[in-house]
């Protein structure tokens, strides 16, 4: 039914050939082990070593997929026998990733909470990088046994990162509720594809016949197959249906981890949802499901949902965790595009949103120093006590709400332009319904965003007491101020970055 | 010679940095510092003002070469992969229109210095957000790129939420936010709007989309069938040019304000510290009559035509609708801010008319309200800086204990009521004129809407009489009794240096209003000519 | 005036004007500068110099340019868009008719004030209007243009508000020159009217162009009938609440609470008849219905004030209600054509009116004299307290009698040439038309009766019999107070201009006065008819008996003719309760809206944005709600947790992980059911 | 079984059956790969992860209990809105 088998030998010669490809993720892969045993070897200042060798080794790799950018200039490439497909988007993934990563490393030591931890963080850099590995591996699958590969690896690692402190009752909550959650969306998912493979008797998804055999079937036994693979990656996205478990674990996990959950998984959802999403689109007569239609759908309750109920939230984190679904929202916006200006504005407006994101919960973490509930309440007044963290709590926030000035306003207007370019030409009322959703929901994102300089500045605190001045992560600052610098840079001279992106 | 906008734009942000970088040890010599840079300002637009060449050739509306100390650098090239190049440019450059307002600004900014003395806490934060916002309006007023206008107009919005929120008054939460959420809504859909141009127009000489207002105005550059292109496309059923048009009104018309948009003024106002709210009435309501002229009547002239007779109506309703509140009024800040309501709805009036007389006499109101509204304002804050409070049935008879300051007051309620001699005078006539005439010129706005609008300065003497003889007239009695009496000191030399400026403004302009009518006459008459 | 217009470089004349204009300015900025110390009394005696010299200055422009061509120099004020807006002087036989009569009371009234207002603390200020009111005055009489005219217009008006309001710490005072300010404000909004209806037609403001002086106004080319009786009304509107006609006359007698020497001049002479000056001015936009309505108004305005005039007891409130009522004769006249006689009229009524005025104000202070010496309670303007001052100011007394004549226009005095001058002319105007017309004159005829009834009873009251006092206290003794020179000279100097010699030779033929001669049309041909003769000679012999029942009623009492009671009385004491109609009904009713507007404004403009806000808030809510409760429902009823339901979860993050399982579970399958369906 | 039990092991078990489900299906189907076999490649490795990711649950379910003293997730909401 299908060509005759490849001999043996020619499949050892394509993984050979391939091997060249994947430099970064074998440096990965040994990085890791490195890791583990450094963890294992040197008892006392273990966690300090580790931590200098995952940021080496992420350099180290960043360069590796810098030089694989020049491989690939003549055009996409297949990998392992069609298993991984290595094209400019996913290497831009990937710089994103390790840069992320790298940030992440970074902020992990700085937290007050996972400093204190008795088992020391050298475990953490190693789960982290075997993420990172997982994630690459991700980005670049677009074979069904490979995706449902890398996503197991990557939630099986965020699993673990997530419960890591297991020593405080809220970490542990949530690593069960993600656990669970996690573990039956991977679940669904696997049935989904299952269905899928028996339909096509594929597993890959560029291969020809996939598509074809998919056309002569009902159409309902299709959608219902793909709606299940979207459940899993919908987990990792946490768009509509799938976005209740993101506020409790947001609130539960130490804050480096849910910096990490909120940038790089969801941005590897994206990468990934791009992945499984072109050959459907490019295949001219495919009426079964109508992908444009639901993601629009699926879009606007995310945004609407994300924005609106984070109205009405104290936590701090509680409250990033809502922004983010809106963000997810308006990422998958630019996603439902399908055109190659969205896939690159959406790129612009992830890292955008992640470096944002970031110094966001770095700040979070600054104020709340020991106590892990953080209530905007308590933020009263802080303004006047620190005002260089205040001055870059309110430049990310207007980044994350997208005013002007900010990097996050170049996004929303790519975003927007992206949009409206493909409305001229498709005149599709959804995508209009997504503008106005879009412009309403930056109005109300104005609302929640700003009751936190509004409580940090205006409200006076009614205890003038000091707060500790030991609180002198003076490192902590100097990041989150890089940052902000960033993000105003980015948002006066958005140019270089937009350049590496497209 | 050529940098000399840019220079008059960026000299509050140079000062703030260094500002920013004092130690705060040196607390009182911040305001000094932004003394400083104010007068910097004022000085530049001084020269540029004596130096702005009149002439046919220096209409400047719909001409690109034709404006003034003009600057265009590329600043933002975004490949956006098939759409071809993204670009934005930094153009700056000024004309009859923008200059007036300019000079006004940047004297209404060193009184508005000179206002908060009265700041005593955190004075870093606040000349550094200050001069944030000095430099956000001079740039608002130079832009001449819809991109880099925008970036101004939002800029603005952070300043003055901070300024009213952490120094204003005892509401100035719900003040500061109701204030930025009014002005943000109007703005995001401004936003969409602009995208929509940028991709409806193509610069010329470059062949890719631009945000260059210029080029929005005249069709020749619209993309054949993109959505704002004179060839009426539809959306949602509407005419996509009218649509636009409502919009981007909208978003200028909560600037303005015009009434049912005006809700948030009071409110900023009241709360507001002495300094801010002169510059939130001195310039920040010419920012909304400017964007009007310069970005919704300039780029869909046809649009304003067709809807003329609704912005008169408008413009009608907020003049009369800003008077009769200013009537009921019991505090006299708030009194202020409505006759600065219904002094805005000349401006609109004078607009809709689409006649010289009219728009010049709109402009010029704008110059003269500027002034007035900045004195009027700044008088307000010395009472309050003295006795905390502005219940004007707390004081009676004040002309006895503070002669100085009602000879102040008198000047400066008979100029806004418009008595000759004074700049509002010549401003509201003519913008009156001028709707008149459009019966007969242009046929655009029917007679009775000028009639209503004189009605407007009759109550506007009644409410300014009123507090006049209410506050100032009479025998001295004092809801705050003998401490009121020993605090309501006379102006000092300060409080003098900056209200005798005003005067002397408003003096001239009204004695010699060709200084103000032979910058903007060429401007004015391309406009008009543009709505033919 | 056969005068033919040329623009010639006048420049002795046009320097002339200029110094007359400009003196009184100067005077009033360098007494704003003059340090206090100088000379304390120096600024009334610096302002009183330069209106001399004013005064000289508009006698010899006077000499040079009446009834002979009018000059006109203009200069280029600014530019509007393509038109050229020019500001200029223009000196024809009326501008330079109202220059030296302006100046001349001024003088009087300045010399005058000097010593009324000797002892007040605030005599810089007081000089300092003063001669600001004499520079805007007469800036207003020469301007050439309708907008530099509109402009004066208005800071006479504010003047008259200063000087009002002199007293600023009575409370009165104030009321009085609010109101004042407010009712001019109603006039200037129709005045402006007019100049914008003018200016949409002919995009200019000169009235050269405009009126093209002096032949008439023939160019009503393509301004249409309405459009022309429209603006006539506006400019009427501008001139009754200048000259306090009726609908906005009530601020006048209120304006009395400023010093008497202000009310002289400005209340008497010289702003009341801005509006007179400015019918004069734009005389030629009027047409016959528009004028027909004008006379209308004028004669019942002088009826209307003459009968409240009749029982007013303050003696200035008496004279306010004669100015109104002789203001009302000039606007009928106008009205009727009698263009001449009017202006005529207006004139001779400045002089002894002002002098009126002067002696009224001699009274007062005499009584307040009187009241602090005695320290009585009593209000020293009142008549009722007054009474056989004949003796104790001799020479007040002279001349007010010489004023009261001239008023009733008694022969051989000046008002009775103007007076019968319109008298005699209403008369002819109303020979030819219907009945209606005929009640014009006559109203006049019973106005000018009453006229002299009132000013006799206010003789008699004050001058005649003996003093009220005594009543109260008998030990009262009146003891002659030397009249101050500085009073005496003013008003003896007034006096002369009330008698006939001055305007004309013949003291009965009103055609032969110089004055009538200097405005009369082209085409005015010598009527000779009965009117001439009857009119004058009705009129004289029916005021005699009038002043002796007048005489009769108040000093011996034997006649009880006038009750002090009666709805007539009420309703002419006060004021025919105008005032009180203005005050609770459309005062009131002003403010009352400005009320309910804020209200609305607050509660449902306010409201609805604060209600926007709300359903902002309330659909958060709604969606977390809907989150919360109806998903949650189903989920605890299908897994029959019964017990659950006592722990519902605050949010929907319920915190339990099987529930976001179904909830997703449920998303799907209703996804799939409605992918079936399609 | 994974919605309605209150015991997380139970829970973990439904979701075995779950991936079993799948594990069968794709056995099932493999029947007309002859060649790839893909389908058994795919069954072998989503047993490998399966147990590698229940392994990871169980030792978070074990510290749960130690912490809640209950593995019932109904109970555990102290995360709530």
């Amino acid at each position: 039914m299908n060509e005759l088998p490849l001999s043996i030998t020619e499949q050892l010669n394509n993984i050979l050939q391939s091997i060249l490809y994947v430099v970064p993720e074998t440096a990965l892969a040994i990085l890791f082990l490195l890791v583990i045993i450094t963890g294992l070897l040197l008892k006392k200042d273990a966690d300090r070593f580790c931590q200098l060798l995952s940021l080496f080794g992420l350099v180290f790799v960043f360069q590796r997929d810098v030089q694989q950018l020049y491989l690939i200039l003549s055009g996409p490439k297949f990998l392992f026998n069609n298993m991984l497909l290595l094209h400019h988007v996913s290497i831009v993934f990937k710089l994103i990733f390790e840069a992320l990563a790298f940030l992440i490393v970074v902020y992990v030591p700085l937290d007050e909470q996972l400093k204190v931890h008795k088992k020391g963080l050298s475990d953490l850099y190693a789960i982290i990088i075997a993420v990172v590995f997982g994630l690459h591996l991700m980005a670049m699958s677009v074979n069904l046994l490979m995706i449902y590969l890398s996503v197991e690896m990557v939630s099986i690692g965020s699993f673990l990162m997530v419960a890591y402190r297991s020593e405080n009752r809220f970490a542990v909550e949530s690593g069960l509720k993600y656990v669970l959650f996690g573990f039956a969306a991977s679940a669904t998912m696997l049935y989904g594809m299952s269905l899928l493979y028996a339909f096509t008797g594929q597993l890959d998804l560029f291969n020809g016949q996939f598509l074809e055999q998919l056309i002569h079937l009902n159409p309902v036994p299709v959608s219902l197959a793909i709606l299940l693979v979207l459940t899993g990656i919908g987990f990792k996205l946490s768009f509509v249906p799938m976005h209740f478990w993101v506020p409790d674990v947001y609130e539960g996990a130490a804050t480096p981890i849910v910096a990490f959950l909120s940038t790089l998984t969801k941005i590897v959802g994206f990468a990934l949802l791009a992945n499984f999403l072109t050959p459907f689109i490019f295949f001219s007569h495919w009426t079964a499901f109508d992908f444009r239609l639901f993601f629009s759908a699926v879009a606007i309750l995310t945004m609407v949902t994300g924005n609106f109920a984070a109205i009405l939230q104290n936590n701090l984190k509680r409250m990033l965790a809502y922004s983010a679904i809106g963000h997810t929202g308006f990422g998958l916006m630019a996603l439902v595009t399908f055109s190659q200006q969205g896939v690159s504005a959406l790129l612009f407006y992830l890292l955008v949103y992640a470096l944002a994101n970031i110094g966001a919960l770095m700040l979070c973490s600054f104020y709340a120093g020991k106590n892990s509930m953080l209530t905007v309440q308590d933020l009263r007044g802080l303004g006047k006590t620190y005002p260089f963290a205040g001055v870059c709590f309110v430049i990310l926030l207007i980044s994350l709400t997208g005013l002007p000035v900010s990097a996050g306003f170049n996004g929303k207007v790519l975003v927007f332009s992206a949009v409206i370019e493909v409305y001229r030409q498709t005149h599709n009322i959804w995508l209009l319904a997504l503008l106005v959703t879009g412009a309403v929901t930056t109005v109300v994102s104005l609302f929640y965003y700003f009751k936190i300089p509004l409580y940090l500045f205006l409200k006076s605190a009614e205890n003038e007491t000091e707060l500790p001045a030991e609180k002198k992560q003076t490192f902590l600052l100097i990041i989150i101020g890089l940052l902000s610098a960033l993000v105003l840079l980015i948002g006066i001279y958005p140019g270089f970055l937009s350049d590496l992106v497209r | 010679m050529d940098h000399l906008l840019t220079l008059l734009i960026f000299t509050p942000l140079l000062f703030g940095i260094v500002l920013l970088l004092l130690p705060v040890s040196l607390r009182n010599s911040f305001k000094y510092l932004a003394l400083a840079a104010t007068i910097v300002q004022l000085v530049l637009s001084g020269w540029l003002y004596f130096h702005f060449q009149t002439g046919a050739s220096f209409s400047g509306i719909n001409h690109a070469e034709q404006y003034q100390f003009a600057e265009k650098l590329s600043w933002i090239s975004l490949s956006l992969g098939s759409m071809g190049k993204m670009q934005i440019d930094y153009f700056v450059g000024v004309d009859g229109l923008s200059i007036g307002l300019l000079f006004m600004s940047s004297l209404v900014m060193v009184v508005a210095v000179l206002a908060s003395w009265e700041i005593k806490t955190n004075l870093k934060g606040f000349f550094a957000l200050f001069l944030l916002l000095d430099m956000a309006v001079i740039g608002v007023f130079c832009a001449l790129d819809f991109f880099l206008f925008y970036i101004f107009y939002e800029l603005m919005l952070l300043p003055l939420y901070f300024l009213i929120g952490m120094w204003g008054g005892v509401r100035r939460e719900y003040a500061a936010i109701k204030f930025f959420l009014y002005t943000l809504f109007g703005s995001v859909f401004m936003l969409l709007v602009m995208i929509g141009l940028y991709f409806s127009v193509t610069d010329p000489a470059t062949g890719n989309h631009t945000f260059n207002i210029i080029h929005m105005m005249n069709p020749a550059n619209y993309v054949q069938g993109s959505i704002f292109s004179t060839a009426h496309q539809t959306l949602f059923g509407f005419p996509a040019r009218s649509l636009a048009f409502v919009v981007l009104f909208i978003a200028f018309a909560i600037k303005v304000p015009v009434v049912p948009l005006h809700t948030w003024l009071p409110d900023a106002h009241v709360e507001a510290p002495t300094a801010v709210s002169i510059i939130l009435a001195g310039v920040l309501l010419k920012v909304g009559g400017y964007g009007i002229l310069r970005v919704c009547f300039s780029i869909f002239p046809e649009v304003a035509t067709a809807g003329a007779f609704w912005l008169g109506l408008l413009g009608v309703i907020s003049i009369l609708y800003g008077a009769l509140n200013a009537l009921a009024q019991t505090d006299l800040k708030r009194l202020i801010a409505y006759s600065s309501v219904s002094h805005m709805g000349f401006v609109l009036l004078g607009i809709a008319s689409q006649t010289t007389e009219g728009i010049s006499g709109a402009v010029m109101q704008m110059l003269s309200h500027g002034f007035l509204s900045a004195m009027l304002f700044f008088l307000v804050g010395i009472i309050y800086v003295r006795v905390h409070d502005r219940y004007i049935y707390n004081f009676r008879g004040l002309a006895k204990l503070m002669p100085a300051f009602t000879v102040f007051v008198m000047i400066a309620f008979f100029a806004s009521l418009g008595l000759p001699g004074f700049s509002a005078f010549i401003a509201e006539a003519f913008s009156l004129i001028g709707a008149f005439t459009s019966a007969s010129v242009n046929g655009l706005l029917p007679a009775w809407m000028a009639v209503c609008g004189s009605i407007g300065i009759l109550l506007s003497a009644a409410y300014f009489l009123w507090t006049l003889q209410r506050m100032f007239f009479g025998e001295t009695r004092l809801s705050g009794g003998e401490n009121w009496r020993a605090a309501l000191t006379d102006l000092n030399f300060r409080e003098k240096s900056a209200l005798i400026p005003l005067a002397l403004m408003a003096l001239i302009m009204g004695i010699l209003p060709s200084l103000v009518f032979d910058k903007i006459n060429d401007s004015v008459l391309a406009l008009v000519h543009l709505f033919r | 005036m056969e005068q033919i217009y040329t623009l010639q470089t006048h420049s002795s004349e046009i320097q002339l004007a200029l110094a007359a204009v400009l003196l009184p300015f100067a005077a009033f900025i360098i007494n704003f500068l003059l340090p206090k110390t100088v000379l304390n009394k120096g600024e009334g005696l610096f302002s009183t110099v330069c209106i001399l010299f004013s005064l000289i200055c508009s006698c010899l422009l006077f000499a040079k340019v009446w009834a002979r061509k009018p000059i006109h120099e203009q200069v280029l004020w600014f530019q509007i868009g393509t038109i050229k807006i020019y500001a200029g002087l223009l000196l024809n036989n009326l501008s330079v008719l109202m220059l030296p009569l302006v100046s001349g009371i001024a003088l009087a009234v300045h010399i005058y004030s000097v010593a009324y207002m000797h002892d007040d603390l605030m005599f810089r200020r007081y000089f300092r209007y003063l001669s600001f009111f004499c520079f805007a005055m007469m800036a207003l009489v020469v301007s050439d243009n309708l907008l530099l005219m509109y402009a004066f217009w208005e800071l006479v008006g504010f003047a008259s508000y200063l000087l009002i309001g002199f007293w600023f710490t009575r409370e009165k005072a104030v009321q009085a020159n609010k109101k004042a300010f407010i009712m001019n404000r109603i006039g200037d909004i129709g005045f402006l009217i007019g100049i914008m209806i003018l200016f949409a037609h002919f995009h200019t403001f000169d009235l050269i162009t405009l009126f093209n002086y002096p032949t008439n106004f023939s160019s009503s080319g393509n301004l249409s009938g309405t459009w022309l009786i429209v603006a006539g009304i506006c400019f009427f509107l501008g001139a009754t609440a200048k000259s306090a006609q009726f609908p906005l006359h009530t601020w006048l007698p209120d304006a009395m609470e400023g010093p008497t020497s202000v009310s002289a001049l400005i209340h008497a002479a010289t702003m009341v008849a801005a509006g007179v000056f400015l019918l004069a001015r734009v005389y030629p936009v009027f047409n016959p219905d528009v004028k027909l309505i004008i006379t209308i108004v004028g004669t019942f305005t002088a009826f209307m004030a003459a009968t409240i005039a009749l029982t007013q007891n303050d003696l200035k409130k008496i004279l306010a209600y004669s100015t109104i009522s002789q203001l009302g004769f000039m606007v009928a006249a106008m009205g009727i054509g009698a263009y001449a006689s009017s202006l005529f009229h207006l004139a001779t009524h400045a002089f002894f009116k002002c002098l009126l005025f002067l002696s009224a104000g001699v009274i007062i202070h005499e009584m307040q004299h009187i009241k602090e010496k005695l320290h009585l309670d009593i209000d020293p303007q009142n008549i009722l307290y007054m009474g056989g001052l004949r003796k104790v100011l001799p020479i007040t007394f002279i001349t007010c009698i010489i004023a009261a004549l001239a008023l009733i226009g008694f022969p051989l005095t000046s008002g009775y040439l103007s007076k019968d001058g319109i008298l005699i002319q209403a008369f002819e105007w109303a020979e030819g038309r219907s009945f209606l017309y005929q009640l014009i004159p006559i109203f006049i005829l019973i106005t000018s009766w009453l006229t002299a009834f009132y000013i006799s009873r206010l003789l008699f009251k004050v001058f005649w019999g003996e003093s009220r006092l005594k009543e109260m206290i008998p030990t009262f003794e009146y003891h002659p107070s030397k009249e101050n020179k500085l009073f005496t000279w003013p008003m003896l100097f007034l006096s002369v201009f009330c008698l006939f010699p001055f305007f004309s030779l013949n003291p009965l033929l009103y055609e032969h006065a110089w004055l009538f001669r200097g405005f009369l049309a082209a085409d005015y041909f010598e009527r000779e008819n009965i009117y001439h003769t009857i009119i004058p000679a009705a009129v004289n012999l029916i005021t005699v008996p009038v002043v002796y029942l007048a005489y009769a009623r108040y000093i011996n009492q034997n006649i009880k003719w006038f009750p002090e009671s009666g709805f007539l009385f009420r309703l002419s004491y006060n004021h025919w309760y105008i005032d009180q109609f203005y005050q609770n009904y459309i005062a009131k009713s002003v403010v009352w809206t400005g009320r309910k507007i804020y209200a609305f404004d607050l509660f449902v403009i306010d409201g609805l944005v604060n209600l926007i806000a709300k359903v902002g808030l309330i659909i958060s809510q709604i969606s977390n709600w809907l989150d919360k409760y109806i998903i949650d429902g189903a989920v605890n009823f299908i897994a029959f947790r019964i017990r659950d339901i006592g722990s519902f979860a605050r949010g929907f993050q319920t915190g339990k992980v099987q529930q976001y399982l179904l909830t997703m579970l449920i998303f799907i399958l209703s996804i799939y059911i409605f992918k079936i369906l399609i | 079984m994974v919605l309605t039990k209150n015991n997380a092991i139970q829970v973990l078990i439904g979701i075995e059956f779950m991936i079993n489900a799948a594990v069968i299906n794709l056995v099932a189907f493999g029947k007309y790969d002859r060649y790839h076999n893909s389908g058994q490649i795919f069954a072998l490795f989503a047993i490998v992860l399966a147990a590698a990711a229940t392994a990871v649950a169980l030792a978070i379910i074990l510290n749960v209990y130690r912490r809640f003293k209950t593995i019932d997730p109904a109970k555990i909401d102290a995360l709530k809105d």
